[in-house]
């Protein structure tokens, strides 16, 4: 046995250690500590808060006090209820949009990336009008015209946020086909259904749940602008961007109206996007950071 | 690979002579596929209003006879079936023509292109300030030596992109108008310039976070390139190589990520210009929409939608120009 | 056989009856590390005590492993580490000058005017954004005047054999080839006229005919200008045939220096005869079945093969012709070698013999049968019979998928009816066949050195008992030891099994010892087949004459060949997994 | 001249500190301007009070609700059917051409014809057979039924230059009338800028300039008045005025002049409400007064059980407001079978009536009380209206609505609103009805009483609608100017002086 073959395995390259995907950061899990709070809180409205409708006209725009820690509306009911009752409205809403949304991002994108050819040109066409109205726009008038119920919210909703999901899901799942290892599996002798089944849905699984948060945050931004402006779920039933736009007319004497709900939006739409972000920084190296750039 | 690019390079020109920095080609097809998106969007809202009651109703006084309805119907063409509406609202987008605006008893077009300037200012001016700033995030969080500078911004920025459009220009009008007057609480009459100063902030808000993010992706990404050691190498100096090999790299996909913003832009215009009373196209959309303005609704999504294919074709040439790779 | 090497080596600037010229470059017990975050502990060095020395009209060799620390010390010479590393301890000195006290701004100052640098990626190394004239101009000294640097830009490329001086000035990085981009480089390398001239595999990335163009410009400037050249290379090829002096660095330290052609013939240290042991120059030729050649049947025939790809640009679109009529029959258990130019349509080819790739026209018959005219049946036959083996080893594998589920997935596949034992049986055979411990079933790619991926895609190849396989590159991407072991593979594979083998390389050696028989492709035709022994011992084509030419290491087919290196090597000295 | 006589200040508006010298007035509207069209109405919240500043009807308004003389000088009613009025000689258009009976009848044959755009004419058609110029200086109406409030009911029939009307002028956007100002500047979607016009000759008004400014969410008003960007705002809700007013401005906060009620769906198929139990039920559940102290400050009262009320409608003394009481609309509603409860749908429309949507909240929590669910549907105006105005199954069941006349003597817009014939009314109120068209067409003032009565009550004992109060009538005028409030809240330029 000569020499070189007795030290050949030695060389055999470095150690090989199973690489640890990065954490989803201290802002991450910001995210999702107060995801867990303002999810389980809403949840738990029937237990924690008492009627969001019942009012006390007797004391209409009281400050907070003891007995309503954020103080009462303009038709004199307590803002802390409403805000948590609201949280079962806007979360309700925007996650249902979201997951199919999502959904329908998903599988658009997979065909896309699947097929290529036409059905990429038609899915990616369409990205390109839904882009090319703003959403708000499109929700304004679908729902001025339509009328404003859950459905139609639902579905101006999906409408205005497949499109991130589209883009970020086919822009990854095309990386993926390119992928030697998918022509690899052809060769192996698989079809378009094992492909997607063995490898695509695999590879998308986790950019589908960073996609899934985002398009909650934006839809829930959406939804409240579009309460904001009249035409989200009607009243009486509490709905934080509503409720903003009442508490706004008597915002110098009465702030906490407004603000409570204006906070609640924020540090929703906040966690959702800390813990999407954080997500994204595991999965994908920070897909927001690249939005667009594919 | 290398050896075929390089067999297929432009004849040789002296440097410094202009070439065409983009094919004519490649701008049709781009304002093609812009065509059709416009198309599709105008499409969508066609059937949304179509779908809905009958405008008419709105004109009828309320004491008319239901004559009256019925001879307003046939006479802005809502008794037809909608096929034929359809092809009829088409052949008005392909002319130009449309039924007049049943608010202003006139031309839509010539409305709503009465208000763009006002949504153009709106729009540049917050977004040269959207750019400086988000550009200044950006750069801190991606090159500052101190970590707290790194993060401080940045983390403000994050938690704006959270804050709706309009919480932060009702936050601005209760602050900066009413509590401290330094500014109008609305876009015009006697505000003038300083009338701008709010929705521009609000407007350029919406879009600081998304270009901070990407324009520091981009810098810690032009920082790590190859050629950045080189011009180190070279003895170029620190502002130089900062200014000319990593900033005017980073420039690039940071512009694609404003084409992209042109909607948040636009959208968040709608929202900006009513809650400021701006008299833009945003504020003239929300208000037609309202009025049941049909003719008028219409001719503001296309104006919108046009202005995106736009502003992304605008974005497009300018890649080029700064992106040399991107010519062939 | 000593004489002609020593003559070589004095010709490359080692004077050994001389004074010692001065030195340009001295790095003392080079430590670098990762710079300390938070107060974090102190973590491995990368580089570890590596001591060596330049001196003026020098080509000195610096040569490892992949990992070893080349770069890394290169890089440190100039001050140029990424941000992450720092210097932890030892002296660099260049042109006699202690870098380190002189402060951030001098340093830079006395580097820029004494180091040249260039690297690997040419392309990537140069401002994408900016015309060439522009980066040439930066890198001139300062307080050049503007009608002089327009002088100096032009001469500049002269001096570094660009053709066409003016066109290449206003064009941008990505308009020119690789070689050009790299002789750019070397002219801003050299425009403040350093005494020394850092090169960090400065032909890597480029074609064989390319490199050995620019390694020849590299030595001519060094003997004109007389500057000193460290040239950084895991190619022992082009070390043996271009430098005088050696350090062979591992596991960031220098383990031995000395005069190239000592070196290469008595290695000192352990690490250096295994490093010479894979070299593919010295590896003795695999000879099968070259008698019975002519009788097998015809097993893969390639007619007319014709391919031409859109390439799209922002400018409109142009046709590329990849594949322009290529014939090629491969007989039952022949290994074809197919080499070319990078661009030549080799990849093409193999892709779409496997079906990955559609011919415009002409006919590729599997066993007389067009795989497209094929009923179900055969057509999945035919599927598992022709399997590939892919380049990158990285990317050929599913990292979500544990080895035994990307095993998995053929047979699953192809024998659909077959009991998990059976499957589960399959895969421990097929780990074994490719000399992997059965423990690495449950691995993930990314717990693999790039040679187990490989040793995994090639048991994929396998999984499906093909009888031709088809390999494009499989080993390019691979260190030289673990390439030798893994051409070693095939060789034993091909011993066992009767498999055709189509075989891609650009590395003509590497061809040498797996076919028998030489394909050369060019711009998308064959320009000349036959026995390889015969093609390159008497290339008929200018163009295989110019890839032979071009192949380093000329000088170590002088030295005595181990010719053994890989024959005996042993499936139990295989690593074992953690 | 009818319009001479300024208005001086009064309490409310009395002078404090140095006058301001701001050249300009401005003004807020509430909402966005419709159309300047002096032939297609106007409410008094936008282009209404815009339009009467720049144009001249024959008559108009004063703020005691008499009809005056405006580009009629005096008038004189012939017989039952047949009146003549005398145009101002002085009256010039604002390009300077002076204002003939012919430019007088040509814009009331355009009014009457059917086919016209101009919408106001529509009632003015029904009792009106043709205005001709008899003479350079009077016009002559002759009647199809009489009218004896005729002057009253011309007041916002405005005049327009021919001329510029045939020039092809897009009446809509443009103007040219007679009145004390010209319009400059229109943007229909923020306000508009007047300036003095003039050829006009009677009082000259204090301000040359005119900036009216659309305000139209309660926050743009509020603010605006916060940071002193406008002189006169109207149309706050009485809970925003809490802290207004002070050193430099005065609050309004009063009983407007038009009744709030929640009009009745009655012809909706298989609706409950066309059962008159149900109906009164609805009236007895709803506690105005509560509303009326939380929400609208006490400033006004409870509607006395009808839709006219003093001092700006001729109130049946015999009608009291319906009591608050649950018991008994709940015994009403078993009475009719609905003892398990019943759905109702609300609609109100957005950003239009201070506090409507709190008010229609604070209404829902009440009527959950007596078993009612009522679901609200808050839509912007438009998408109202068309809803109303569609057929009866399509329409809500009740709809939150301040319906009322422009002017005091107004009665077709007093009343008309509430009969079965409204395009956007779905009661069934025959008997009412009747008695409307006879107040109408009366020949003298006690048998027109008489039929308002009989009419009122009708509306009253069968509940046609629910009633609720009086509109508020708010708003916050600076100490710089001086204006005397007008409940029916035309916000006219020329009656507002310097301070
Ligand atoms: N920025 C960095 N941060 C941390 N480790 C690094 C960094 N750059 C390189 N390394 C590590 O330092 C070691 C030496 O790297 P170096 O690039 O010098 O190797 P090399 O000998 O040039 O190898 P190759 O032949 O692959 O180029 C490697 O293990 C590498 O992973
Ligand atoms: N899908 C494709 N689209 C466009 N051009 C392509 C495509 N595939 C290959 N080409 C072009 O066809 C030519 C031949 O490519 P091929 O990959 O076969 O070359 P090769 O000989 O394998 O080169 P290398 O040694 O660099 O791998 C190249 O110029 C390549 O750019
Ligand atoms: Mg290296
Ligand atoms: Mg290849």
């Amino acid at each position: 046995m000569s020499t070189a073959t007795a030290v050949l395995p030695e060389l055999d390259e470095r150690p090989a250690t199973r690489v640890r995907r990065p954490s989803i950061g201290w802002a991450g899990r910001i995210g999702a500590a107060l995801l867990v709070v303002i999810v389980g809180v809403s949840l738990l409205a029937p237990l924690l808060a008492g009627d969001p409708l019942q009012q006390d006209l007797a004391s209409i725009l009281a400050a907070p006090s003891r007995a309503h820690p954020l103080g009462l509306d303009e038709v004199g009911r307590d803002v802390l209820d409403r805000v948590i009752w609201g949280g079962r409205t806007a979360l309700s809403i925007s996650l249902t949009a979201a997951l199919i949304a999502t959904v329908l991002g998903l599988a658009l994108a997979l065909g896309s990336a699947l097929f290529g050819g036409w059905v990429d040109t038609l899915c990616s066409r369409i990205a390109d009008v839904q882009l090319a109205v703003p959403t708000i726009v499109l929700a304004i008038v679908v729902l001025a015209f339509v009328g404003n119920s859950f459905v139609p919210i639902v579905v101006v909703l999906v409408l205005g946020s497949w499109v991130l999901t589209f883009r970020v899901l086919r822009g990854h799942a095309r990386t993926v086909v390119e992928q030697q290892y998918i022509e690899a599996a052809i060769v192996a002798g698989a079809g378009r259904s094992a492909l997607a089944r063995r490898h695509l849905l695999p590879s998308v699984a986790p950019l589908f749940f960073v996609a899934f948060t985002l398009s909650a945050s934006s839809a829930l931004m959406l939804q409240a602008s579009l309460g904001f402006l009249g035409l989200g779920v009607q009243p009486p039933r509490p709905d934080w961007g509503a409720m903003v736009a009442s508490g706004r007319d008597a915002l110098s004497a009465a702030w906490w109206v407004a603000t409570a709900p204006g906070v609640a939006i924020v540090l929703t739409v906040l966690a959702l996007q800390l813990f999407g972000d954080g997500l994204a920084e595991r999965y994908l190296g920070g897909a927001r950071n690249s939005e667009g750039a594919r | 690979m290398s050896n075929a690019t390089a067999s297929t390079a432009p004849a040789g020109r002296p440097s410094g002579q202009l070439r065409s920095p983009i094919g004519v080609r490649h701008l049709v097809r781009r304002l093609l596929t812009g065509l059709i998106a416009v198309w599709g969007a105008i499409t969508i809202v066609f059937f949304a209003l179509y779908s809905s009651n009958n405008p008419v109703l709105l004109l009828v006084p309320p004491d008319a006879p239901p004559e009256e309805t019925a001879r307003l119907t046939r006479l802005y063409g809502f008794d037809q079936p909608v096929p034929v509406q359809y092809v009829k609202f088409l052949g008005n987008v392909v002319t130009g023509s449309f039924p007049d605006s049943l608010r202003y008893g006139q031309d839509p077009l010539t409305i709503a292109l009465q208000k763009v300037p006002a949504s153009l200012l709106l729009g540049a001016a917050s977004l040269v300030l959207g750019v400086l700033v988000g550009g200044l995030i950006g750069y801190v969080a991606a090159t500052a030596r101190y970590a707290w500078l790194r993060r401080v911004p940045l983390s403000i920025a994050t938690v704006a992109d959270a804050v709706p459009t309009f919480f932060v220009g009702m936050v601005l009008i209760l602050v900066f108008a009413v509590t401290l007057r330094w500014v109008p609480t609305m876009g015009r009459g006697a505000g003038g310039v300083t009338g701008m100063i709010l929705p521009t902030i609000t407007l350029a808000i919406a879009f600081v976070p998304a270009i901070s993010r990407v324009f520091r992706t981009a810098l810690l990404e032009a920082l790590r390139a190859d050629h950045v050691r080189t011009a180190i190498a070279k003895g170029v100096s620190r502002p130089m190589v900062a200014l000319r090999h990593v900033v005017a790299n980073a420039v690039g996909p940071t512009l694609n990520v404003v084409g992209i913003q042109a909607g948040v832009l636009l959208g968040g215009a709608v929202v900006t210009e009513s809650v400021f009373g701006w008299p833009g196209i945003g504020q003239l959309s929300i208000n037609a929409v309202q009025n049941r303005d049909y003719p008028l609704v219409i001719v503001c999504v296309l104006i919108i939608a046009i202005g995106f294919v736009l502003i992304n074709l605008v974005v497009d040439v300018l890649s080029v120009l700064i992106e040399p790779r991107l010519r062939a | 056989m000593t004489e002609t090497l020593h003559a070589a080596t004095a010709a490359r600037g080692h004077r050994p009856d001389l004074e010692p010229a001065p030195t340009v470059l001295q790095i003392r017990e080079l430590v670098v590390g990762p710079r300390p975050q938070g107060g974090g502990a102190a973590t491995r060095n990368l580089v570890d005590g590596a001591s060596l020395v330049v001196h003026r009209g020098e080509m000195v060799g610096l040569v490892g492993e992949s990992g070893s620390g080349k770069t890394l010390t290169a890089l440190a010479a100039a001050d140029l580490l990424p941000a992450a590393l720092q210097i932890r301890g030892g002296q660099v000195l260049v042109d006699g000058v202690d870098v380190a006290p002189l402060g951030r701004r001098a340093a830079r100052r006395h580097l820029s005017s004494s180091v040249g640098i260039i690297f690997q990626n040419p392309t990537s190394s140069l401002n994408p954004r900016l015309r060439i004239d522009a980066q040439l101009r930066e890198a001139l000294p300062r307080g050049t005047s503007r009608q002089q640097r327009r002088e100096l830009t032009g001469d500049l490329l002269g001096q570094v054999g660009v053709p066409n001086v003016v066109k290449t000035l206003g064009a941008y990085p990505h308009e020119l080839s690789g070689g050009l981009n790299q002789r750019v480089m070397i002219a801003i390398a050299l425009a403040r006229r350093p005494g020394l001239l850092i090169a960090d595999e400065p032909t890597t990335a480029l074609d064989v005919s390319v490199q050995a163009q620019v390694l020849d410009l590299i030595d001519q400037l060094r003997a004109d200008l007389g500057i000193g050249v460290l040239l950084v290379s895991h190619d022992i090829g082009v070390i043996a045939d271009r430098t005088s002096i050696v350090s062979v660095m591992s596991q960031g330290r220098i383990v031995e220096t000395g005069d190239t052609a000592e070196v290469l013939r008595s290695p000192r240290h352990d690490y250096t005869r295994r490093l010479l042991a894979a070299v593919p120059q010295r590896l003795a030729p695999l000879r099968l079945r070259s008698a019975e050649r002519d009788e097998s049947p015809v097993h893969l025939e390639i007619t007319q093969a014709r391919r031409s790809f859109v390439v799209r640009g922002p400018a409109g679109s142009r046709h590329f012709t990849a594949l322009d009529g290529v014939d090629l029959t491969l007989r039952q258990g022949q290994a074809i070698g197919l080499v070319g130019e990078s661009g030549s349509g080799k990849t093409t080819l193999a892709r779409a013999v496997v079906g990955l790739e559609r011919l415009d026209s002409g006919t590729i018959r599997y066993q007389g049968q067009d795989p497209d005219e094929l009923d179900r049946a055969a057509h999945r036959r035919w599927r598992r019979d022709v399997q590939y083996v892919f380049q990158d080893p990285y990317s050929s594998l599913d990292p979500r998928l544990t080895v035994q589920q990307t095993l998995r997935e053929p047979l699953e596949l192809n024998h659909s009816g077959l009991a998990r034992a059976t499957v589960n049986r399959r895969v421990e055979e097929l780990l074994d066949e490719v000399e992997l411990p059965g423990a690495f079933r449950t691995r993930f790619p990314s717990e693999l050195s790039g040679g187990q991926r490989q040793r995994v895609g090639i048991a994929r190849a396998l999984a499906s008992d093909p009888a031709l396989i088809v390999a494009d590159e499989p080993v390019s991407a691979l260190d030289l030891s673990v390439q030798a072991r893994v051409l070693a593979l095939f060789g034993r594979l091909r011993q066992e099994r009767a498999l055709s083998f189509l075989f891609i390389s650009h590395d003509l050696t590497v061809v040498r010892y797996l076919c028998e028989d030489l394909v050369v492709l060019r711009r998308g035709t064959v320009v000349e087949q036959g026995p390889t022994e015969t093609v390159l011992r008497q290339p008929a084509h200018p163009y295989t004459r110019s890839l032979v030419d071009a192949v380093p290491g000329r000088a170590l087919s002088t030295l005595p060949a181990p010719t053994d290196a890989l024959d005996g090597v042993d499936p139990a000295t295989r690593e074992e997994g953690p | 001249g009818g319009s001479a006589d300024q208005t001086t200040s009064d309490g409310t508006t009395s002078v404090s500190g140095a006058a301001s010298e701001a050249p300009t007035l401005r003004l807020g509207l509430t909402r966005a301007i419709t159309n300047v069209h002096p032939h297609k109405g106007g409410s008094a919240d936008s282009q209404g009070s815009i339009i009467g500043s720049i144009y001249e009807a024959l008559t108009k308004v004063t703020v005691d609700g008499e009809a005056a003389p405006s580009l009629a000088a005096a008038w004189e009613q012939l017989d039952d059917l047949t009146w003549t009025f005398t145009i101002r000689p002085d009256a010039t258009f604002s390009d300077g051409t002076p204002v003939t009976a012919q430019d007088v009848a040509w814009n009331f044959e355009k009014l009457l014809d059917k086919e016209y755009v101009g919408t106001a004419g529509a009632s003015l058609r029904k009792f009106t057979s043709s205005v001709t110029a008899t003479s350079d200086d009077t016009v002559t109406f002759s009647l199809a039924a009489p009218a004896i409030d005729l002057p009253s009911r011309l007041w916002n029939l405005y005049i327009v230059s021919p001329a510029y009307a045939e020039s092809g002028a897009n009446l809509d956007l443009t103007a040219l009338g007679s009145g004390p100002y010209v319009l400059d500047d229109l943007d229909l979607e923020n306000g508009a800028r007047l300036s003095a016009n003039p050829y006009w000759t009677g009082t000259r008004p204090d301000f040359d300039t005119v900036d009216y400014l659309v305000l139209a969410s309660e926050a743009q008003r509020v603010a605006a008045v916060q940071a002193h960007e406008v002189d006169i705002v109207l149309n706050l809700a009485p809970l925003s005025t809490d802290g207004l007013g002070g050193d430099d401005s005065t609050v309004i906060l009063e009983q407007g002049a038009q009744p709030f009620v929640l009009a009745i769906n009655e012809r909706k198929s298989g609706s409950p409400l066309a059962e008159a139990t149900v109906r009164q039920a609805l009236n007895y559940a709803t506690d105005k007064q509560s509303i009326i102290d939380a929400l609208l400050k006490s400033a006004v009262v409870p509607l006395p059980g009808q839709v006219l009320f003093e001092p700006y409608g001729e109130q049946n003394p015999d009608l009291s407001a319906y009591p608050y009481d649950p018991t008994k609309a709940r015994e009403l509603l078993s009475e009719a079978g609905y003892s398990d409860g019943l759905q109702l749908e609300l609609d109100v429309p957005s950003g239009t009536y201070v506090a409507a949507e709190a008010a229609a909240q604070a209404i829902a929590a009440q009527w959950a009380e007596v078993g009612i669910t009522l679901t609200l549907t808050v839509t912007p105006f438009p998408a109202w209206v068309e809803r109303q105005q569609g057929d009866d199954d399509q329409a809500s069941d009740l709809v939150y609505i301040n319906w009322g006349g422009s002017s005091p003597t107004d009665l077709n817009g007093k009343l008309g609103p509430f009969t079965s014939t409204h395009i956007q009314g779905h009661v069934d109120a025959p008997n009412y009805d009747a008695f409307y068209d006879q107040a109408l067409k009366a020949t003298t003032w006690e048998e027109r009483q008489t039929a308002i009565n009989e009419a009122l009550r009708v509306y009253h004992d069968e509940a046609h609608t629910v009633f609720l109060y009086a509109s508020p009538f708010t708003g916050v005028v600076s100490k710089s100017v001086t204006w005397e409030p007008r409940a029916f809240r035309y916000l006219y330029a020329y009656e507002v002086g310097r301070a």
